[in-house]
């Protein structure tokens, strides 16, 4: 009984948690109340929901972790019993699997529901459903054989997952299957906030120790799922890394509580330093790199870039913006009526034909980095490689923006097609798309971190140096 | 070439009335004569100079048959040749004119004049033409600058080097459009001040013209490519080599490298008479191609001071006022050349030189 | 008698197609159009006293070059334009001096282009039922105004009109509106919103009202048969650019109501109120692509202009140099010049056009402004957002905001023309004169009745030319005047080039917004509508001083409604049903009573007691098909209470075939929704219908005509198969009725007894 | 029905049809609107529409001799040149015609040798490019394999010039002095009959005709030496000759070929579908490559294919937007770019001349309009076509066969004669 209710409870947070993605929408936009009522979205219209979705998101995975929080106090004072009993085996095995079917549920009402109602996923939403039947049979198949290579989002019916896949992370699973999280930071975010309910709702079986047992029998099964749900971005690699070498370091009798506390303040601590002070601090070292009567070209929407922009414009500089887009997701849009809003004069060229021109009018380019590899080259969303290959022409500065979890200390890229991913919307012959592509070393000026003031401005070649100055202080 | 094929039999050259009248005065100093056209009038050309010198020549002489009139050209072309440190431009002159002479002597077309001249007409003609070459030669400028003029956008920002005549003119044509079209002139220029004032009436015309006129130093050239965002450059020359590559002042290979490095369009305006017989294949190779210049003299302290004591001596060895030097800059750094007939691109000059001497 | 006019002019249509029949198939193939080339307002004064509004420069263009432009894109073949005597002249000489658009000149698009003078012309009305006498028009034509500015090809919707005239000779005209999306949009029309009700399946246009933030409520009241219609969306996101596709029906249509002027304000919303009466049907092609609007007043100027700098007009920009003569170019930063101009050089100009041999002096700053021919623009002059004419001259260190200079304006050294400034032709401002900002200044050189103004030294400063502007004593218009009779007039809020609310009273009640509901099971419904009477409006949203509109597509079904009518018609039906469905009595008198009560209390139409009569009846006989069969539960349902009968005759229906027929259809409407809310199976509707209407028949409710009228009715067929099925199992009983004779039903009824 | 079908908006077969009745005037001025309005488009079209035109005007316009003709169609030119400034092959064809003017002309005048030594020159100067235009129209006739132009008339176009400083007479000065030696560049009709030079040239202009139809077929025909077995061939934004050209390989080479839509076509995937089907027929393995941008694709492909609106003297290219994006991917990884286009398609224009080559298009063709904030704050730039710089592209194949950059200018020599290069400017 107690277990029931304790169980029941200690999934309720989780539960709301995704819920709160389609349904309350507190998005600063001052329009549509309820997207359900939005017409046929334009392009750029459902990725701003996803944003807003995400805020949403992230707002009650708040909540959900103040509760989580509360609760784990209350657990540990006042009701032991519950906590002892919660360590039956019984109990323990089967309260996931219980979370996992309703999680089931959610999921269902998430992919059928969705698409009906209305384009509350991104703009491939509408369209995302019907690949979801597709998936079922092989969705590789019809790529050409030269990616082959390439890995690719899919999603995995929460059936099929590992049993002991925490519902949190089902569910992020779908949502970054689905692309309803997208963006690689955002995911890294949620990984992180996924697991922390998984190290809550963990507890160590008799004769174990955590830090022994947690990461080969519970994280790894979390992070093969969602590896499998969509290929992981080089963030979360190095997150997963920095935590497994936190849990490795526990002493093998270092107390659960002890432990599991020490893990969910390392992980909080990750996201204030590596990911919301990052982004603060990017942008104002990117800001700082703009001056007056400057006519900054960037590449479609990007959260560092827009914020540095309005950061700039924040501090009194008077500048003009021209975003290049891409005709296949218009998010510069977006960023485009953000920027009106802030009476910037935006130029907008709707696709790559403008490059060229564009590039003439301009004096700096901002790009935003998916990834940095230990060589230099940068990862970026599709196009940004070509944008910097003009502005090289033009003699134009390029400023790739990044955070430090971006840079990947092992990897080395020369091409494209090295380290990519499939849009899994676009992945046969009569549409294929790759999301990514890499851009050389030579052709980036600057890479902005969000190393203190000038320090954070970077060789794009000497981002090794940055890591290992990171690492010496991290390293404790 | 159909109808220059049939040679016909050569006619005895007769001697002009003016051609006696001259005969027995002082002998004919080719050198003094070109001297005297290149001073007498400032817009004319190294190789045009030579050309008219050589007419005057022709009416002097007192050869009397074609062949004999041929050779005397000939070694007064070389003369004139050795007289000069960088016997190049003048080349262009003198080839020029001795292959016109051949063609005709050939009863070969001389294209523009078919059917042949006989070899008599062909020399009535030069003689009686000699200022007209003058003024085409001016007039083909003209042509450049009006074509070339269509380069220069509104907003463009043009560089230009040297003292090239036809880039001046290119450029005022360029500000007259504008004017046109709207009112004023809406290009910049930087103008490369080499030590000389060479460029010194350029600037001022263009100034004059309401053209706003940076002039920066050879050194700040680099610089400016990329600070004033420059979108293309106009150099003039004194020669276009066999292989479409230019022999003009210090600096222009500089210029055009650096050019080509951060990807400006490199012009050059040039006289389609400009074109030369001579293949150069590197700065090493000047001296091959007849051109004679100290422009690297290594020395340490002891020369410093011999010279210093006999530098008249040095003063001889080259010739005082068109001794600047010059330098080779290879086809591949030319976007293209603007000449008279069109523009061309480096590698149609050799069609050119083909045609005019096979 | 209105309902006989509609019948005469009905019949006159038909009569007119039948005689051109043949013609019209030979001439389908010459597209004619007419363009209305005067718009009867004054919104364009004072600039329109000197000129009519068409020759008005819109981009250093006249503004009917664009239309016509737009008519030779499409095709046209044949052009008329109507011009009220005021300013044919004008137009006249125009069209006559343009070696282009000139009838038969060589190189003119068009096989012929005629005007047709109107002396005593009061509004557009009274053009098109000249048109009509005239008989020029063969076939299908185009109707535009001599202020459109378009781009979009009208070859796809021209199809869809035919094939639709095909089909049914009723479909008569075809709206083209243009989508403009949720947010504000410049290029919407400001202060008068336009709605249109269209049924998205058919894209049939059901209504048509427009609402202005000057009006006391913010209801659009929708004629209840609106709702029978399973689905319609109320657009009021569309730009009207008054372009319809018209068969001569429609020219028919205006010359049975001698009192419209306005073709949407009258016609569209009249034609489609009475369209019982008339039987036309209008449908909206709404397009998303290309380009569509009308300069139909100073702010869709201002609008319209900048779409053409940011080429959303494309070709139809200066540079494409469509007028003959133009050579406009393209430069950079979006600058358009034509030959000759003169900028300084470091005079800087962005986002503009420059016309003819027009000069920018030294230190001048232009942006998003157009500059006519001949401007002398000196030293330090800032333009922004401005509409400058041909040859004004403006002097030193002069500023210029978001304002109108027409031809010939001068305006002197270091003077301020702020926001809103409209400066009619031959004005002069004097030197250092700074004009009002709010309400900004109207200057002419004339009054609205076209007699000379006295220059105001106090406006215009000393020896300066003009005064402030005011209209003939008919439509005075003073922006100093009290909100009252300023708030009266709706166009009032577009005489101005700046839109704006201030300092009007305008009832804080928004648009009621309807509630979205696709569900059709009528009780939900009707709760539905009982909250939405029971709603408070001081409750409902306030208007800001932005536009209000609609949430523009939001699906309705057939039963939501307009508070008022929807509350008169679940009262009246839960009325009715309880009476019906009472055990104890059968006396149906007081149910009569309570529901006349209801009527009065709603003043509720003939058509929404129409409809909730025959809902009632027909949940009723649904109710009683759970245990009887059809047949029996129709009877049941009608003759159980005494006096049903008669009730339905004497209130429901009434003598007119054309209101038998919308009873019968109401009928089929109400079994539908009961199928679909699943209080009745689909076999059976139809037969219960065909019981119900048989009954009615034999009771002599339904006469044969009004049967027959229902059957042939398009709507009955309209909306989804179901409605199709339905109706079809009445066939039986139509063809018996057909050929029916006088035994023959008195057999069945006997039968019934 | 028929209009119906057709629909009543007018465009290039419509206004064809017109041409017959149509008075001259009217077809110019017809054109010169669908060309305003866009409503004719695209170098083929406007390449025959110009053609058809300038055909009428030989066979309508009224001239009694030859410098009258040449006035008229450069009249005409003019006009259509400036209608669409950005269709450079209008100026082409008007180029071309008036060069074949001049050769009939001088050939005519040759037939009655009056070759006395004043209009002499002009024989000289004509007759040898009329030798050119001989063998380059050979190699318009139909035929697997047109004969690559020879060097002689590119000398020929040329030995005019280097000469004409010392020459007997120069155009320049010949056409100031009224003397009958202005025959050199447009002679005057002595004694030959305008009607024999009017069937003349518009045989000559039906033979362009010609030739621009045939110029895809003849450039397919160079397909298959320059695809080979297993490449990837990137194709960007394909048009009809490249479909041609794409098929014809696929029918000799098994390769793969990625068409490149540089934006959403509104057709959605079904976008080139009669390409696809085509190759999918020969059995050449076909990706739609939905994206903007290609750096990712390029170390894969083993060629670029790039379909021209113009190509300029310098080799730069005038296409479609996204172009020199795509040329410059190619750079990156050294994989070549071959450009498509007919010879008509070639202009003596330099780049640097050609007035601003980035057309700005309708902004809503990627900006939805009912996006009001966007519309009313946002400078929209959505370009059509762009220059891709000369340095980007390796090879031109045109109806002639392959090329490089400096070959251009034979090409060039062969099918304008100098007096018309500067057309329309003059």
């Amino acid at each position: 009984m107690a277990t029931e209710a304790n169980g029941a409870a200690q999934q309720a947070p989780a539960l709301n948690a995704s819920p709160a993605t389609p349904d309350g929408n507190p998005t600063p936009e001052p329009k549509t109340p309820g997207p359900a009522t939005t017409p046929a979205p334009t392009a750029a219209e459902p990725k701003k929901l996803t944003n807003a979705q995400l805020k949403a998101q992230q707002k009650a995975e708040k909540a959900a972790r103040r509760a989580q929080a509360k609760e784990a106090k209350a657990a540990i004072a006042p009701q032991p019993p519950a906590a002892s009993t919660g360590a039956d085996a019984g109990a323990k095995g089967s309260k996931p699997a219980r979370g996992g079917s309703k999680q089931d549920e959610q999921q269902q009402q998430q992919q059928q529901g969705r698409p009906g109602i209305a384009p509350r996923r991104p703009s491939m939403g509408g369209r995302r459903g019907s690949v979801g039947g597709i998936i079922e049979k092989d969705p590789r198949s019809a790529i050409p054989e030269c990616f082959s290579h390439i890995p690719m989002a899919k999603r995995i019916a929460t059936s099929q997952a590992h049993k002991d896949v925490h519902p949190a992370v089902l569910a992020l699973g779908q949502q970054m299957a689905t692309f309803t999280i997208r963006d690689s930071i955002a995911r890294l975010k949620y990984m992180l906030l996924a697991f922390r309910k998984v190290i809550e709702a963990y507890e160590t079986p008799k004769g174990n120790s955590l830090s022994r047992h947690f990461i080969p029998h519970v994280l790894n099964d979390q992070i093969e799922y969602l590896t499998a749900c969509r290929p992981m971005c080089f963030s979360m690699g190095n997150a997963i890394r920095l935590l497994k070498a936190k849990i490795n370091k526990f002493d093998i009798d270092t107390p659960e509580d002890e432990a599991k506390e020490a893990m969910l303040e390392s992980i909080d601590n990750f996201i204030n330093e590596r990911i919301t002070l990052a982004e603060f601090i990017i942008a104002r070292n990117a800001a700082d790199m703009i001056a007056d009567g400057d006519v900054i070209l960037t590449y479609r929407q990007h959260r560092l870039v827009e914020r540095a922009l309005l950061q700039a414009r924040h501090d009194g500089k008077q500048f003009e913006v021209s975003i290049v887009d891409d005709p296949f997701d218009q998010t510069g849009q977006m960023l485009a009526k953000t920027l009106r809003r802030e009476r910037i004069r935006v130029y907008y060229s709707p696709h790559m034909g403008g490059t060229q021109a564009s590039i003439r009018r301009a004096t700096k380019v901002f790009v935003g980095a998916e990834a940095i590899f230990a060589n230099g080259a940068m990862q970026g969303p599709a196009g940004t490689c070509d944008v910097c290959l003009t502005a090289a022409d033009a003699g134009v500065p390029v400023m790739a923006l990044c955070e430090t979890i971006n840079f990947d200390r092992d990897r080395v890229a020369t091409d494209s097609l090295t380290y990519n991913e499939i849009d899994p919307e676009r992945c046969g012959e009569t549409e294929f798309r790759l999301l990514f592509d890499t851009t050389r070393e030579k052709y980036l000026n600057v890479v902005i971190t969000e190393f203190e003031s000038e320090t954070g401005n970077s060789p794009a070649q000497s981002i090794l140096a940055i890591l290992r100055k990171q690492e010496d202080p991290n390293a404790s | 070439m159909t109808t220059g094929d049939v040679t016909k039999p050569e006619p005895l050259a007769i001697r002009t009335a003016q051609a006696s009248a001259q005969d027995d005065s002082t002998p004919f100093d080719i050198v003094q004569e070109y001297r005297t056209i290149l001073a007498s009038d400032p817009e004319i050309s190294m190789p045009v100079a030579a050309i008219e010198a050589l007419i005057a020549l022709l009416g002097r002489t007192s050869a009397t048959t074609a062949m004999e009139t041929v050779s005397v050209i000939k070694t007064h072309a070389e003369l004139l040749q050795q007289a000069v440190s960088n016997p190049v431009p003048l080349k262009a002159g003198t080839d020029l004119f001795q292959q016109y002479l051949l063609r005709s002597l050939k009863g070969q077309a001389a294209a523009g004049s078919a059917p042949p001249l006989s070899f008599d007409e062909t020399r009535q003609h030069l003689l009686r033409n000699s200022q007209r070459f003058v003024t085409r030669a001016k007039a083909a400028r003209e042509t450049i600058a009006y074509k070339g003029a269509a380069y220069v956008k509104d907003g463009s920002v043009v560089l230009a080097a040297g003292g090239s005549r036809t880039v001046k003119t290119l450029l005022l044509r360029a500000a007259d459009r504008h004017v046109e079209r709207w009112g004023s002139p809406r290009f910049k220029v930087v103008y490369v001040m080499d030590g000389s004032r060479d460029s010194v009436p350029a600037v001022e015309a263009l100034r004059e013209r309401g053209v706003p006129v940076a002039e920066i130093e050879q050194s700040a050239v680099a610089f400016t490519l990329r600070a004033a965002r420059v979108d293309m450059a106009f150099v003039g020359t004194e020669v276009v080599v066999q292989n479409g590559g230019l022999l003009s002042r210090m600096g222009t290979f500089q210029l055009a490298t650096l050019c080509q490095a951060m990807k400006i369009p490199f012009y050059v305006a040039a006289e389609s008479h400009k074109i030369v017989r001579v293949y150069p294949l590197s700065q090493a190779d000047l001296p091959r191609c007849g051109v004679r210049q100290d422009v690297l003299e290594f020395k340490c302290a002891e020369q410093q001071k011999a010279e210093e004591e006999d530098s008249p001596d040095l003063f001889n060895r080259s010739f005082g006022q068109q001794a600047s030097p010059i330098d080779y800059t290879p086809p591949e750094f030319i976007s293209s050349i603007i000449t008279e007939q069109g523009v061309k691109m480096p590698a149609a000059v050799y069609d050119l030189i083909l045609d005019l001497y096979t | 008698m209105s309902s006989k006019q509609g019948g005469k002019g009905a019949g006159a249509g038909k009569g007119k197609k039948g005689a051109k029949g043949g013609a019209e198939e030979k001439r389908d193939d010459i597209l004619q159009a007419v363009i209305i080339a005067d718009s009867f307002q004054d919104r364009y004064a004072p600039f329109s006293l000197e000129k009519p509004r068409c020759l008005l420069p819109l981009a250093n263009t006249p503004m009917i070059e664009y239309t016509l432009e737009f008519l030779a894109m499409n095709g046209v073949q044949e052009v008329f334009i109507y011009c009220s005597s005021a300013n044919t002249d004008e137009v006249e000489a125009y069209i006559y001096n343009s070696s282009r658009w000139r009838n038969g000149s060589k190189i003119s698009p068009f096989s012929s282009l005629e005007f047709i003078r109107v002396s005593d012309a009061r509004s557009i009305g009274d053009f098109l039922r000249d048109l009509d006498k005239r008989a020029l028009i063969s076939s299908d034509f185009i109707l535009v105004h001599g202020d459109l500015v378009a781009n979009v090809s009208l070859d796809a919707a021209l199809a869809k009109h035919r094939a639709r005239r095909e089909a049914n000779r009723e479909n008569c005209m075809t709206v083209i509106l243009r989508s403009a999306g949720e947010d504000d949009h410049r290029t919407k029309t400001h202060g008068i919103t336009p709605h249109f009700v269209v049924e998205p399946s058919t894209t049939r246009c059901l209504h048509y009202e427009e609402t202005h933030p000057l009006q006391a409520d913010h209801y659009l009241t929708l004629d209840p048969d609106i709702l029978e219609h399973k689905e319609f969306e109320i657009r009021s996101d569309l730009i009207d650019c008054g372009i319809d596709i018209c068969t001569p029906d429609v020219l028919a249509l205006w010359s049975e109501s001698f009192d419209y002027e306005l073709p949407r304000k009258n016609f569209l919303h009249g034609v489609l109120k009475d369209h019982e009466l008339n039987g036309k049907f209008i449908y909206t092609e709404i397009v998303d692509q290309g380009y569509a609007a009308r300069a139909s007043n100073l702010q869709m100027y201002d609008a319209i202009s900048k779409d053409i700098l940011g080429r959303w007009t494309y070709p139809l920009v200066p540079d494409s140099n469509l007028v003959l003569g133009n050579s406009y170019k393209m430069t950079k930063n979006g600058v358009c010049v034509e030959n000759g101009v003169v900028i300084a050089p470091n005079a800087t100009i962005t986002e503009s056009v420059l016309g003819h041999r027009s000069s920018l002096g030294s230190g001048s700053s232009v942006s998003n402004s157009i500059i006519g021919d001949r401007c002398k623009i000196g030293k330090n002059v800032r333009i922004e957002n401005s509409y400058i004419w041909d040859e004004v001259v403006i002097e030193d260190d002069t500023q210029i905001y978001h304002s109108v200079l027409a031809d010939a304006v001068r305006v002197g050294k270091k003077s301020i023309i702020p926001e809103g400034s409209l400066l009619s032709y031959g004005v002069s401002i004097a030197p250092g004169t700074q004009l009002p900002t709010d309400p900004a200044a109207r200057i002419s050189l004339k009054q609205g009745d076209g007699s000379p103004a006295t220059d105001d030294a106090s406006l215009v400063g000393e020896n300066g030319k003009g005064a402030d502007f005011h209209e003939s004593a008919s439509s005075d218009y003073d922006s100093d005047s009290e909100d009252e009779d300023f708030g009266t007039d709706p166009s009032s809020l577009q005489k101005s080039l700046i839109y704006s609310l201030e300092g009007l009273n305008i009832s804080t009640s928004s648009i009621s917004t309807l509630a979205t509901h696709t569900s059709v099971d009528s009780d939900e419904v009707e709760s539905q509508v009982n909250a939405l009477q029971n709603a408070d409006p001081t409750k409902s949203t306030t208007a800001t001083a932005s536009r209000n509109r609609l949430d523009s597509l939001s699906a309705f079904s057939a039963f939501s409604d307009d508070s008022m009518t929807g509350a008169f018609h679940t009262d009246a039906v839960n009325g009715l049903l309880d009476s019906l469905r009472a055990e104890d009595t059968d006396d149906f008198d007081g149910a009569k009573l309570e529901f006349m009560g209801l009527r009065l209390a709603n003043n509720a139409s003939d058509s929404s007691m129409r409809k909730a009569i025959a809902v009632s009846f027909a949940k009723r006989a649904a109710e009683l098909t759970s245990t009887l069969d059809p047949a029996k539960a129709a009877q049941r349902a009608l003759l159980d209470k005494k006096g049903a009968i008669k009730f339905i005759r004497e209130v429901g229906v009434g003598g007119k075939e054309a209101e038998q027929a919308e009873f019968a259809l109401a009928l089929q409407n109400a079994l539908v929704t009961q199928v679909m809310g699943k209080t009745l199976e689909a076999g059976k509707a139809g037969t219960v219908l065909a019981a119900l209407l048989q009954q009615l028949y034999s009771h002599d409710v339904l006469e044969e005509d009004g049967i027959l009228a229902w059957w042939n009715d398009g709507r009955a067929v309209e909306g989804g198969e179901l409605m199709a099925t339905v109706r079809d199992k009445c066939r039986v009983l139509v063809e018996w009725l057909e050929n029916a004779d006088e035994e023959e039903s008195s057999e069945e009824e006997s039968d019934d007894e | 029905m028929a209009p119906l079908l057709a629909g009543y908006a007018p465009n290039l077969e419509k206004f064809l049809k017109t041409l017959k009745g149509q008075s001259l005037e009217a077809s110019t001025e017809g054109l010169i609107a669908l060309l305003k309005r866009r409503q004719i488009r695209g170098a083929e079209a406007c390449a025959f529409a110009t053609a058809r035109v300038l055909l009428q005007v030989v066979a309508k316009s009224k001239w009694t001799d030859v410098d009258q003709l040449l006035a008229n169609v450069q009249k005409v030119g003019a006009r259509l040149t400036h209608a669409a400034p950005r269709e450079l092959v209008i100026g082409n064809i008007v180029r071309r015609v008036l060069g074949l003017i001049r050769d009939e002309a001088s050939e005519e005048r040759n037939a009655d040798n009056e070759g006395s030594l004043m209009d002499s020159v002009s024989d000289l100067q004509t007759l040898q490019p009329s030798a050119a235009t001989a063998t380059s129209s050979g190699s318009q006739r139909p035929g697997p394999n047109p004969i690559k132009p020879t060097l002689t008339p590119a000398a020929s176009f040329v030995s005019k010039s280097l000469f004409n400083l010392l020459s007997v007479v120069d155009p320049a000065e010949s056409f100031t002095t009224g003397s009958p030696v202005t025959g050199s560049s447009t002679p005057i009709q002595q004694n030959s009959s305008a009607t024999a030079l009017k069937s003349e040239v518009i045989d000559g202009i039906e033979e362009i005709m010609d030739e621009l139809s045939q110029a895809d077929d003849q450039i397919a025909g160079f397909a298959d030496v320059q695809i080979h077995p297993g490449d990837h061939i990137l194709a960007y934004q394909p048009t009809a000759t490249v479909e041609k050209f794409l098929v014809r390989a696929a029918s000799k080479r098994h390769f793969t070929a990625l068409i490149a839509s540089g934006t959403p076509s509104p057709k959605g995937p079904e976008a080139y579908a009669s390409l696809k089907k085509k190759l999918a027929a020969a059995g050449v393995r076909t990706v739609h490559v939905m994206s903007g941008s290609y750096a990712a694709y390029l170390p894969k492909v083993s060629k670029v294919i790039l379909p021209a609106h113009a190509v300029l003297a310098n080799g730069a290219i005038i296409a479609d937007g996204g172009a020199a994006c795509v040329a410059r991917a190619a750079r990156e990884y050294s994989k070549p770019v071959i450009v498509l286009s007919g010879v008509y398609k070639l202009c003596p224009e330099n780049s640097s001349e050609v007035e601003d080559p980035i057309e700005l298009g309708d902004s809503s063709a990627y900006v939805p309009f009912t996006d009001g904030p966007l519309v009313d704050g946002v400078d929209v730039e959505s370009a059509v076509s762009e220059l891709v710089p000369a340095d980007l592209v390796d090879m031109y194949i045109t109806n002639l066969g392959p090329h490089t950059r400096d070959h251009l200018d034979d090409i060039l020599a062969d099918h304008y004669k100098v007096e018309d290069i500067d057309f329309p400017l003059q």
